[in-house]
C-alpha cells in the first residue's frame, strides 16, 4: 500500500525536523510505542504494541535512515515482524517545506505487509494508516509546542545537521516505520470478522 | 481445565476439558463421534461440522466445548432411530444426494433443522437454506432433490 | 487453526456478574463472547488471544425484543434468527428483518447476535449499518453499574472500534418510532449469495401528510470507513415524493460522494455503481413500506 | 429363457442406491482424520511467509522447549537422511527441465507456503502453539510471478538448476523434426493469408482449480518388523508406495500404502505425490511412533488445488460460410514452482494443448506451448486437467467466427464437427468411437432456436438482454498406456482381482482409490449382471497396496472404462472355470456360452432342468475339489488386466440461456442443458451426479473462484472467505439428456466419464453472455467472468 499525506505543523522547520529525531519525544507520540533503542550506529530497534478494538499485536522492528538531508528530507527503510502473524516492509520518504511560521510536512509511505497479516489485510489499510497518522500528529504537535522539549529539540537539530548522511544516529525512522507497520498490522486485524 | 457435562445424542458425558477445546474436537476426539467433519478448519464457512445445539443447527467448529456445558447436542450419529433412518437420510440415499459424503453429515443436520421450520419448501428456499454448506461433488442438484423428497416423505407420514 | 490457550472461562448469570468478571485482567485480556461467530474465527486464526472468556449466553436480561411507546428494544444477545422471524418488525423497522434474513447462513443466524455484530463492527457487516440507518441508540452498562446511551453514529467509531469500553457491556439497542409513517429497507451485494456486503445500503424514510419525504436516513455498509451515513442522499431525498427520478438523483449523489475502495470483489467504479443500484432498489421499497403499500 | 436372459441384465443402467451411502449418511464413514492409532503424535508444518527468500537460519529451540513437543524437523534432516523428491518413478517421460528439491525447503523457499519445518507433538493444539515459536531468518530474493515475464532474459531465477525458468516447451503439430515443423508453420500461415475470416485473440484464464471438501492428510506407522504403513489421502496408492520406497530408500516389502476406504473427494488434487508424505513417513521412522498430519484449509488453499493459469494466443482461419480451416495457438502456462511429483505442474498444460483442437475438422494446426516456473504454488491436477483454458479459447473463437459470418454458432459447430470416428486430430489425439452429430442434434431438440431469437429480439425492445451459448467437447475416457506411460511414467491398464467365497459371495479388489465416484456400487452391478447374483452379494476393496493388484489410480475417468472392464474380464475367466466344472458334474459337453447365469442359478440353456445354484457350484469348486475335470484344480479367484486397443473418449454438447442486467453486469442462468455420450451406463444416478458436479465446478471456476497473489507473491486467497466457492443458491438446476453410443473397445460398451466435463462450461457461459450483449459488441476473452468486469465492458461499449 502507499500512503501520501501533507500536514501543516505549527512550528519552524528546524524544530520539526529535530523533533522527528528525538527518540524520547517520538516514543510519547507514537501510539503504543514501548521503546526505541539504538543498536549498532544507524541501526535501531523498537517495539510497538498495536491495538484495534479487540485485536492486538506486538511489533518488533528495525530501520535505517538513508539520504539524510537536514532539515529538509530523508528516507527511512526497514522492516518489522509481528511473530507468527507476519511481517511488514516499509520505505518512507519525508520532505519538510517552510510555510510562514509553520512547516509543511510531506510524506510518502510505501509498505508491504506479508504473512497472515497481509493475507487478512486489504483495501482498508490506507484508511487505518491515515487514521494512525492523524493520531500521531494529534500527539506530536503539542509535544513540540511544549517549551520543555523545545530546547532539547534545537540541540537535536544541530546534531542532525552535523551528522553525515548514512552515519546518523537519529532514530527518525521510528515514527514513519512504526506508523506504517503498525497501521498495516492494525488494518489487517480489522479485516478479520 | 474445566469439567463439563454435555448431553450428546441423549447420553450425558462428564469430561474435564481445556477451555480452548473446540466442540467439534470434543465430539470427534473425546467421544469418537467422527461423523461430524472439519473441512474449512477455522472460518466456519463450509458447514461440514454442523450439529444441533438444543435443537438448532450450528457450526461446532465455532463453539468451545465449555460453551456447550449443560446443553444438548445432536450429531449425525443421532439422526437414525436404531436401524430406522430418518426421512432425510433415506431421501439422500434414494436421490443419490451424496458422492464423497464428507459434507453430507453437516448438510443432513442443517436440513433436518430447516425442514422442521419449513416443512414444504420451494427449490429456491432449499438452495438458500444450503448456503452454509459447501459441496464439491454433487453440484447440489441431487441434494436439493433429496431435501424435496424428504419433505414429501415427512408430509406423507404426518398425514 | 486452534485457539491459543485460554486461562479462564466464566458464564455469569447477570450483567453485574459479567462486568465483575473483568476485574483482575488488563484491558482486552478478558473478552465477552456473545454468539462468537466472529470472535471464534479471530481466536482460531490467533489474531486475538483472550486470557479470559466471559460467555453472555446465560444472561436472560440481554435477550429478546420488546416495545415501549412504539420503540423497539432489542436485547444485545438477540439472535439473527429471532429478528428475522419477528413479524412485528414492519414498516419503519423492516430493514432489520431484511438484513437478519441474509446474514451469513442458517447456522450463523441460529447463533450470531445483533449486539455481537455491532460490538465487533466488522468493516463488511450488515447490522451496524442498519442500526445506524434506523437511528438506533446503544444502551451500555459499566462496571460501576452506571448506564449510558449512545447513538449508533457515536458508538460505531470505525471498523472493529466502538465507543464500548473493554469493561462495558452493550445491553440493548433501542430503535425509536419516528413521527409520521415510516418505512425502511436494507439490501447488500456480494459475489456469492448472502456473502459479506461488498456494499450494503440501508434507507429509512418518514412521510408527511402529503406523502412527501419528511426525514431520510441512509447508511452504507462495506466501504473501508465501516458503517456510515450517506448525508448527500439523505438531503436529496427529503421533500421529494420518493419518485424514481428523485431516488436516482439521491443515489447518484451518494455514489459520487462515497469514499469507495477498490478490491478483488469490485473496483471503485463498480462499488459506486452498487451504491447507485442497491440504493435505488432499497429506497423504492422503503418509500413503498412507509406508504403502507404491499410489496 | 430369452426373458430370463433379459432379467439378467437388470443391474446394468439401474438407478441403484449406492452401497457406500448407508455408512456415509449415518456418520459411520472412515476418512483419514477418523483413523487413530495408540500413541499417535500430531504434526503441524511451518511454512514460508515469503514467496522467494534464502533461509539464513531456523531457530527451533523455543518450539522444542514447549511441553508436549516431541520433535522439530527441518530441511537439513531430509537433505541428509532421505533422497531428493526427484526420483525416476515420479518423472514423466517428457523432455522437461526437472528441478531437484527435498521434502522440506533447504537453502531457499520458492513460494508463499513452502514447507520449512514440521513440529511434532502429543496433541495438535500444542503442535500449533510450538509451530508459532519456530523462528525463520529469511533473506528476501526478487519475486517472479508472471509466466511471460519469467521467460524473459534476466528474469529472477526460481530454480538454480533450471536456467531461464523454462520448465517445458513443445510443438504439437507438423512432425518430429524442426524442419517439418517450420514447413507446417508456413503452410498454416498460407491458409491464414488466403482465408476470408481470421479471428485473433489473447485468451487469459486465471488460476483456479478444485478444493475437495476433505483436505489432505497422512498417517504413518513404522515398526521394525513390518516397516512403514502409510495411510494417505490419495488417488494412486500404488505409485505413492513406489515413491516412498525410492525416496526413503527402504526395501519394497517394508512399505504398504493404504488409501482410506472413504475419501472426501479428489478431483485430481490427491493424484500427485506430495512432500508431506515423505516428511510424515520419515518422522514416524525417526520417532518410532505413529505420526499424523491433517492439512488445514489455510495450508490447502496455499499449496494445492491451483490449476488453469494459462494465456493462449489463438488465431482461427475460416471461410465466409463458416468452414473452419486452421487454428494457430501459442500457449504459455504459469507452472508455479513445478515442485510436485508425477505431474510437475506442466503435464496439465501439455494435455491442454493436445486436446485444444476439440472435435472440429481443422485442415491444419500450428500449436506450441511454453511452461514457465514462477514463485507461485505448483500447479496440481484439477478436474478438466489442463484443457479448461484451451477449450474456453477454442469455443469462444468458434463463436466469434460465427458472428463474423453472420451464422448461428450452433450451425458453425455442426458444420465443422468430425462426422465420422475414428479420427485423429491435428495435434495427434485419437478419437476412437461415438457419434458427435447424433449428440449435437439431440442437444438441439431441447431448444426452438428460431423462437428463441424472436423472444430475444422482443425483449431487447424492452431493454432486457437474454442470450444463448453453445459449447461442446470430447475428453479422454480413461487414459491408455500409450499416453499414460509418456505422460505419467506409469501403465494405463485396469486391474482387478475377483475372489469368490464358498458362500457364493464375491469380493473384488482394485488398485484404484475412489473419493466418492461410487466404485463399490458400479462394480457390484457389473459383477451381479455377469454372475446373475444380487449386488448385495459382492463387496469391493480398493486402495490398499497390501491387498490389491497394481492400479494406475482413480484418475482421468478410469472407473467406467478400465476398472469395470478388468472386473468383467476376471468374472468371465471365472465363468469359464465354473461352467467347465459344472458341465463335467452334469455330465454334458458344453461351452460357457451354453450356460446362463441368472438369478443365482447357473442353467444349461439346452436343458434348463440341468442347473445348479451359483452358491452350490462355487462351494463345490472351492471346498470340495475332488472329481474335477481333467486339468482343473480347486479355488475360484482370478486377476485380470484390461487395456483398450486404443485411447477412448466421451463427448458432450451444452447450451445455456442467460439474462444479463446491463446496469449491474449481473447475469442469471435461466437454463443449462446438456447432451451426453457416456457409452453404456452402469448406474444412471452416478452418471448424472458426475455431470452435475462437473458442470457446477466449471461454473464455480469460471465465475467465483480465483487464486490471487499480490506483487510480493503473497497468496491472498487462503480461506473460503476470499477463495469463493459457488453455493447451492448461486447455481442453476442442470437438465441432462443422453445420446450415447456404446464404446467399441470396452466389453460392456461403457465409457469413463466426468473428469474433463467442466471444460465446456466457461465457453458456453461466456458465449451466452456475449450473445445477450451482441448489440454492444461485448466479447469475453478473460476469466473469471465477474459482474464487475462485465459491467465495465458494457459501460465502455455504451459510451
Amino acid at each position: 500500500m502507499e500512503l501520501k499525506q501533507q500536514i501543516r505543523i505549527n512550528a519552524p522547520r528546524a524544530r520539526v525536523f529535530a523533533a522527528l529525531n528525538d527518540p524520547v519525544l517520538l516514543q510519547q507520540a507514537i501510539p503504543g510505542c514501548e521503546g526505541l533503542t539504538e543498536g549498532e550506529p544507524g541501526h535501531f530497534e523498537a517495539t510497538v504494541a498495536a491495538k484495534v478494538g479487540p485485536l492486538s499485536a506486538r511489533f518488533k522492528g528495525n530501520m535505517q535512515v538513508q539520504d539524510l538531508n537536514p532539515p529538509v528530507s530523508y528516507t527511512l527503510v526497514g522492516e518489522g515482524k509481528a511473530g507468527p502473524a507476519g511481517h511488514a516492509k516499509v520505505r518512507a520518504s519525508v520532505m519538510l517545506e517552510e510555510d510562514g511560521s509553520g512547516t509543511l510536512l510531506n510524506y510518502v509511505v510505501k509498505a508491504d505487509v506479508g504473512g497472515k497479516l497481509g493475507q487478512l489485510g486489504g483495501a482498508i489499510i490506507d484508511r487505518t494508516a491515515q487514521k494512525l497518522a492523524g493520531d500521531f500528529f494529534a500527539r506530536f504537535e503539542p509535544l513540540i509546542a511544549d517549551p520543555a522539549t523545545a530546547t532539547a529539540d534545537e540541540a537535536g537539530a544541530t546534531a542532525v545537521e552535523a551528522a553525515a548522511p548514512g552515519t546518523t544516529r537519529q532514530p527518525t525512522w521510528g515514527v514513519w516505520y512504526f506508523m506504517a507497520a503498525v497501521s498495516l498490522a492494525l488494518a489487517a486485524w480489522v479485516l478479520l470478522h | 481445565m474445566q469439567t463439563v457435562t454435555i448431553t450428546v445424542n441423549g447420553e450425558a458425558f462428564k469430561e474435564a476439558v481445556p477451555e480452548r477445546l473446540l466442540l467439534v474436537d470434543f465430539l470427534r476426539e473425546r467421544l469418537a463421534l467422527t461423523g461430524t467433519h472439519v473441512s474449512c478448519t477455522y472460518e466456519g464457512v463450509c458447514g461440514a461440522c454442523t450439529v444441533h445445539l438444543d435443537g438448532d443447527a450450528v457450526k461446532s467448529c465455532l463453539i468451545l466445548a465449555v460453551q456447550a456445558d449443560g446443553h444438548e447436542v445432536t450429531t449425525v450419529e443421532g439422526l437414525a432411530k436404531g436401524e430406522e433412518l430418518s426421512a432425510l437420510q433415506k431421501a439422500f440415499r434414494e436421490e443419490h444426494g451424496l458422492q464423497c459424503g464428507f459434507c453430507t453429515p453437516g448438510i443432513l443436520m442443517n436440513m433436518t433443522d430447516f425442514l422442521k421450520h419449513n416443512p414444504n419448501p420451494t427449490d429456491d428456499e432449499i438452495r438458500m437454506g444450503l448456503i452454509g454448506n459447501l459441496c464439491r461433488c454433487t453440484g447440489y442438484v441431487h441434494i436439493v432433490r433429496a431435501v424435496r423428497t424428504a419433505a414429501k416423505m415427512l408430509a406423507a407420514s404426518a398425514a | 487453526m486452534f485457539p491459543a490457550n485460554i486461562e479462564q472461562y466464566v458464564r455469569p448469570q447477570s450483567v453485574a456478574e459479567a462486568l465483575a468478571a473483568c476485574a483482575g485482567y488488563d484491558a482486552g485480556e478478558a473478552m465477552f463472547i456473545a454468539g462468537g461467530q466472529s470472535l471464534m474465527q479471530a481466536m482460531k486464526s490467533r489474531m486475538t488471544r483472550p486470557r479470559c472468556l466471559i460467555d453472555l449466553q446465560a444472561i436472560s436480561e440481554l435477550k429478546g425484543i420488546c416495545t415501549d411507546e412504539g420503540a423497539f428494544h432489542i436485547g444485545a444477545m438477540t439472535r439473527y434468527v429471532s429478528i428475522a422471524n419477528d413479524e412485528r418488525l414492519t414498516g419503519y423497522f423492516a430493514a432489520l428483518r431484511d438484513a437478519a434474513h441474509h446474514v451469513g447462513d442458517r447456522q450463523v443466524r441460529n447463533r450470531g447476535t445483533i449486539g455481537g455484530s455491532c460490538c465487533w463492527n466488522y468493516v463488511a457487516s450488515c447490522m451496524p449499518a442498519v442500526v445506524m440507518g434506523l437511528g438506533g441508540e446503544m444502551k451500555l452498562q459499566a462496571a460501576d453499574g452506571s448506564q449510558r446511551s449512545v447513538t449508533a453514529e457515536d458508538f460505531l467509531i470505525a471498523p472493529l472500534e466502538t465507543a464500548r469500553a473493554d469493561d462495558e457491556i452493550l445491553l440493548a439497542i433501542r430503535i425509536p418510532q419516528p413521527a409520521g409513517r415510516g418505512g425502511s429497507a436494507y439490501k447488500k451485494w456480494g459475489l456469492v449469495k448472502d456473502a459479506l456486503p461488498v456494499v450494503g445500503v440501508c434507507v429509512a424514510v418518514t412521510l408527511d401528510s402529503n406523502d412527501r419525504c419528511a426525514t431520510a436516513r441512509v447508511a452504507l455498509a462495506g466501504l473501508s470507513a465501516g458503517a456510515h451515513r450517506a448525508t448527500a442522499a439523505e438531503q436529496a431525498l427529503v421533500g421529494t415524493a420518493g419518485d424514481a427520478a428523485a431516488i436516482a438523483k439521491a443515489f447518484d449523489a451518494a455514489a459520487n460522494a462515497a469514499d469507495a475502495q477498490g478490491d478483488k470483489w469490485a473496483d471503485v467504479a463498480y462499488r459506486q455503481n452498487l451504491i447507485r443500484t442497491l440504493g435505488q432498489a432499497v429506497a423504492t421499497s422503503a418509500f413503498a413500506r412507509a406508504a403502507g403499500h404491499r410489496e | 429363457m430369452e426373458n430370463q436372459l433379459k432379467e439378467n441384465t437388470q443391474w446394468m443402467g439401474a438407478r441403484l442406491e449406492r452401497k457406500e451411502d448407508l455408512r456415509l449418511v449415518t456418520g459411520q464413514g472412515k476418512y483419514l482424520a477418523d483413523i487413530v492409532l495408540p500413541g499417535m503424535l500430531h504434526a503441524v508444518f511451518v511454512r514460508s511467509e515469503y514467496a522467494h527468500a534464502k533461509i539464513l537460519g531456523i531457530d527451533t529451540s523455543a518450539a522444542l522447549e514447549t511441553p508436549g513437543v516431541v520433535a522439530v524437523l527441518t530441511g537439513d534432516d531430509f537433505k541428509t537422511d532421505v533422497k531428493s523428491m526427484r526420483q525416476p518413478v515420479l518423472l514423466p517421460n517428457l523432455p522437461a527441465v526437472y528441478p531437484e528439491y527435498f521434502a522440506l525447503a533447504t537453502d531457499k523457499v520458492k513460494y508463499h507456503g513452502d514447507p520449512i519445518a514440521v513440529v511434532i507433538a502429543r496433541d495438535k493444539y500444542t503442535a500449533e502453539d510450538a509451530a508459532e515459536l519456530v523462528i525463520v531468518d529469511y533473506e528476501e530474493l526478487p519475486v517472479i510471478l508472471d509466466a511471460e515475464a519469467a521467460l524473459e532474459p534476466g528474469a529472477p531465477q526460481v530454480h538454480d538448476d533450471q536456467p531461464g525458468n523454462e520448465m517445458f516447451a513443445m510443438t504439437f503439430t507438423g512432425g518430429a523434426t524442426e524442419e517439418e515443423q517450420r514447413q507446417n508453420e508456413a503452410e498454416v500461415e498460407a491458409i491464414f493469408k488466403a482465408a476470408d475470416v481470421v479471428v485473433s485473440n489473447r485468451f487469459r484464464v486465471h488460476r483456479t482449480g478444485i478444493t475437495p471438501m476433505e483436505p489432505r492428510g497422512v498417517l504413518c506407522e513404522w515398526t521394525m518388523a513390518d516397516g512403514l504403513t502409510a495411510w494417505i489421502t490419495t488417488q494412486r496408492p500404488h505409485i505413492d508406495r513406489l515413491a516412498l520406497i525410492d525416496i526413503l530408500d527402504v526395501p519394497g516389502e517394508k512399505v504398504r500404502v493404504i488409501a482410506p476406504r472413504d475419501q472426501g473427494g479428489g478431483f485430481g488434487v490427491k493424484a500427485p505425490f506430495f512432500r508431506e508424505n515423505v516428511v510424515i513417513a520419515h518422522a514416524a521412522r525417526k520417532l518410532g511412533k505413529p505420526v499424523r498430519w491433517i492439512e488445514s484449509r489455510y495450508e490447502s488453499l496455499m499449496s494445492v488445488g491451483q490449476e488453469r493459469d494459462q494465456v493462449n494466443t489463438m488465431d482461427v482461419a475460416a471461410t465466409k460460410d463458416g468452414k473452419l480451416l486452421a487454428v494457430r495457438n501459442r500457449g504459455i502456462a504459469n507452472n508455479g514452482t513445478g515442485q510436485t511429483g508425477v505431474y510437475w505442474g506442466f503435464v496439465m498444460p501439455f494435455l491442454g494443448q493436445v486436446e485444444m483442437p476439440n472435435v472440429y475438422t481443422w485442415e491444419k494446426g500450428d500449436v506450441k506451448l511454453r511452461v514457465a516456473s514462477t514463485n507461485k504454488a505448483c500447479l496440481t491436477p484439477s478436474r478438466a486437467f489442463g484443457h479448461f483454458p484451451t477449450r474456453f479459447a477454442v469455443e469462444r473463437s468458434v463463436d466469434m467466427v460465427a458472428r463474423r459470418c453472420g451464422l448461428e454458432p450452433s450451425d458453425v459447430r455442426r458444420k465443422n464437427m468430425i462426422p465420422k470416428l475414428p479420427y485423429t486430430t491435428v495435434t495427434g489425439e485419437y478419437y476412437d468411437s461415438g457419434d458427435f452429430l447424433k449428440v449435437w442434434d439431440n442437444l438441439l431438440t431441447n431448444i426452438d432456436l428460431p423462437a428463441f431469437r424472436r423472444e430475444q429480439a422482443a425483449l431487447r425492445e424492452q431493454g432486457r438482454y437474454i442470450g444463448i451459448g453453445f459449447a461442446c467437447g470430447a475428453e479422454l475416457s480413461g487414459v491408455a498406456s500409450e499416453l499414460l506411460v509418456p505422460m505419467e511414467n506409469q501403465p494405463g491398464y485396469g486391474a482387478a482381482t475377483v475372489r469368490v467365497d464358498p458362500r457364493g459371495k464375491v469380493m473384488i479388489y482394485g488398485g484404484d482409490a475412489p473419493g466418492g465416484q461410487g466404485h463399490e456400487t458400479t462394480v457390484a452391478q457389473v459383477v451381479a449382471s455377469t454372475f446373475g447374483i444380487d449386488p448385495k452379494d459382492s463387496i469391493v476393496t480398493t486402495g490398499d497396496t497390501g491387498a490389491t493388484p497394481f492400479g494406475a489410480g482413480t484418475i482421468g475417468a478410469r472407473a467406467g472404462s478400465y476398472f469395470v472392464s478388468a472386473v468383467h474380464k476376471a468374472c468371465a475367466d471365472l465363468k469359464e472355470k465354473i461352467t467347465h466344472v459344472l458341465s463335467h458334474d452334469l455330465d454334458i459337453r458344453a461351452t460357457v456360452e451354453e450356460f446362463a447365469f441368472i438369478n443365482g442359478e447357473v442353467i444349461y440353456l439346452r436343458d434348463p432342468s440341468k442347473k445348479k445354484t451359483f452358491r452350490e457350484i462355487v462351494e463345490r469348486i472351492i471346498m470340495f475339489p475332488v472329481n474335477l475335470p481333467e486339468g482343473e484344480v480347486g479355488g475360484l479367484e482370478a486377476t485380470a488386466f484390461f487395456e483398450a486397443a486404443k485411447p477412448m473418449i466421451c463427448f458432450n454438447g451444452d447450451f445455456c440461456i442467460v439474462e444479463v442486467d446491463i446496469n449491474t453486469g449481473e447475469f442469471k442462468i435461466k437454463r443449462w442443458v446438456t447432451s451426453e455420450d457416456v457409452g453404456n451406463v452402469i448406474n444412471q444416478n452416478i452418471v448424472d451426479g458426475q455431470m452435475h458436479g462437473a458442470i457446477v465446478q466449471g461454473l464455480s471456476n469460471a465465475v467465483y473462484e480465483e487464486f490471487i497473489y499480490n506483487e510480493q507473491g503473497q497468496q491472498m486467497t487462503a480461506d473460503f472467505e476470499n477463495y469463493k466457492l459457488a453455493t447451492a443458491a448461486d447455481v442453476p438446476d442442470i437438465e441432462l439428456t443422453y445420446a450415447s453410443t456404446p464404446c467399441v473397445h470396452t466389453p460392456l460398451g461403457t465409457r469413463g466419464i466426468g473428469e474433463g466435463r467442466p471444460s465446456s462450461v466457461p465457453g458456453a457461459l461466456s458465449n451466452a453472455i456475449c450473445d445477450a450483449l451482441a448489440p454492444f459488441g461485448v466479447e469475453i476473452t478473460e476469466l473469471p467472468l465477474r459482474p464487475s468486469s462485465l459491467w465495465a465492458k458494457i459501460k465502455a461499449a455504451r459510451a
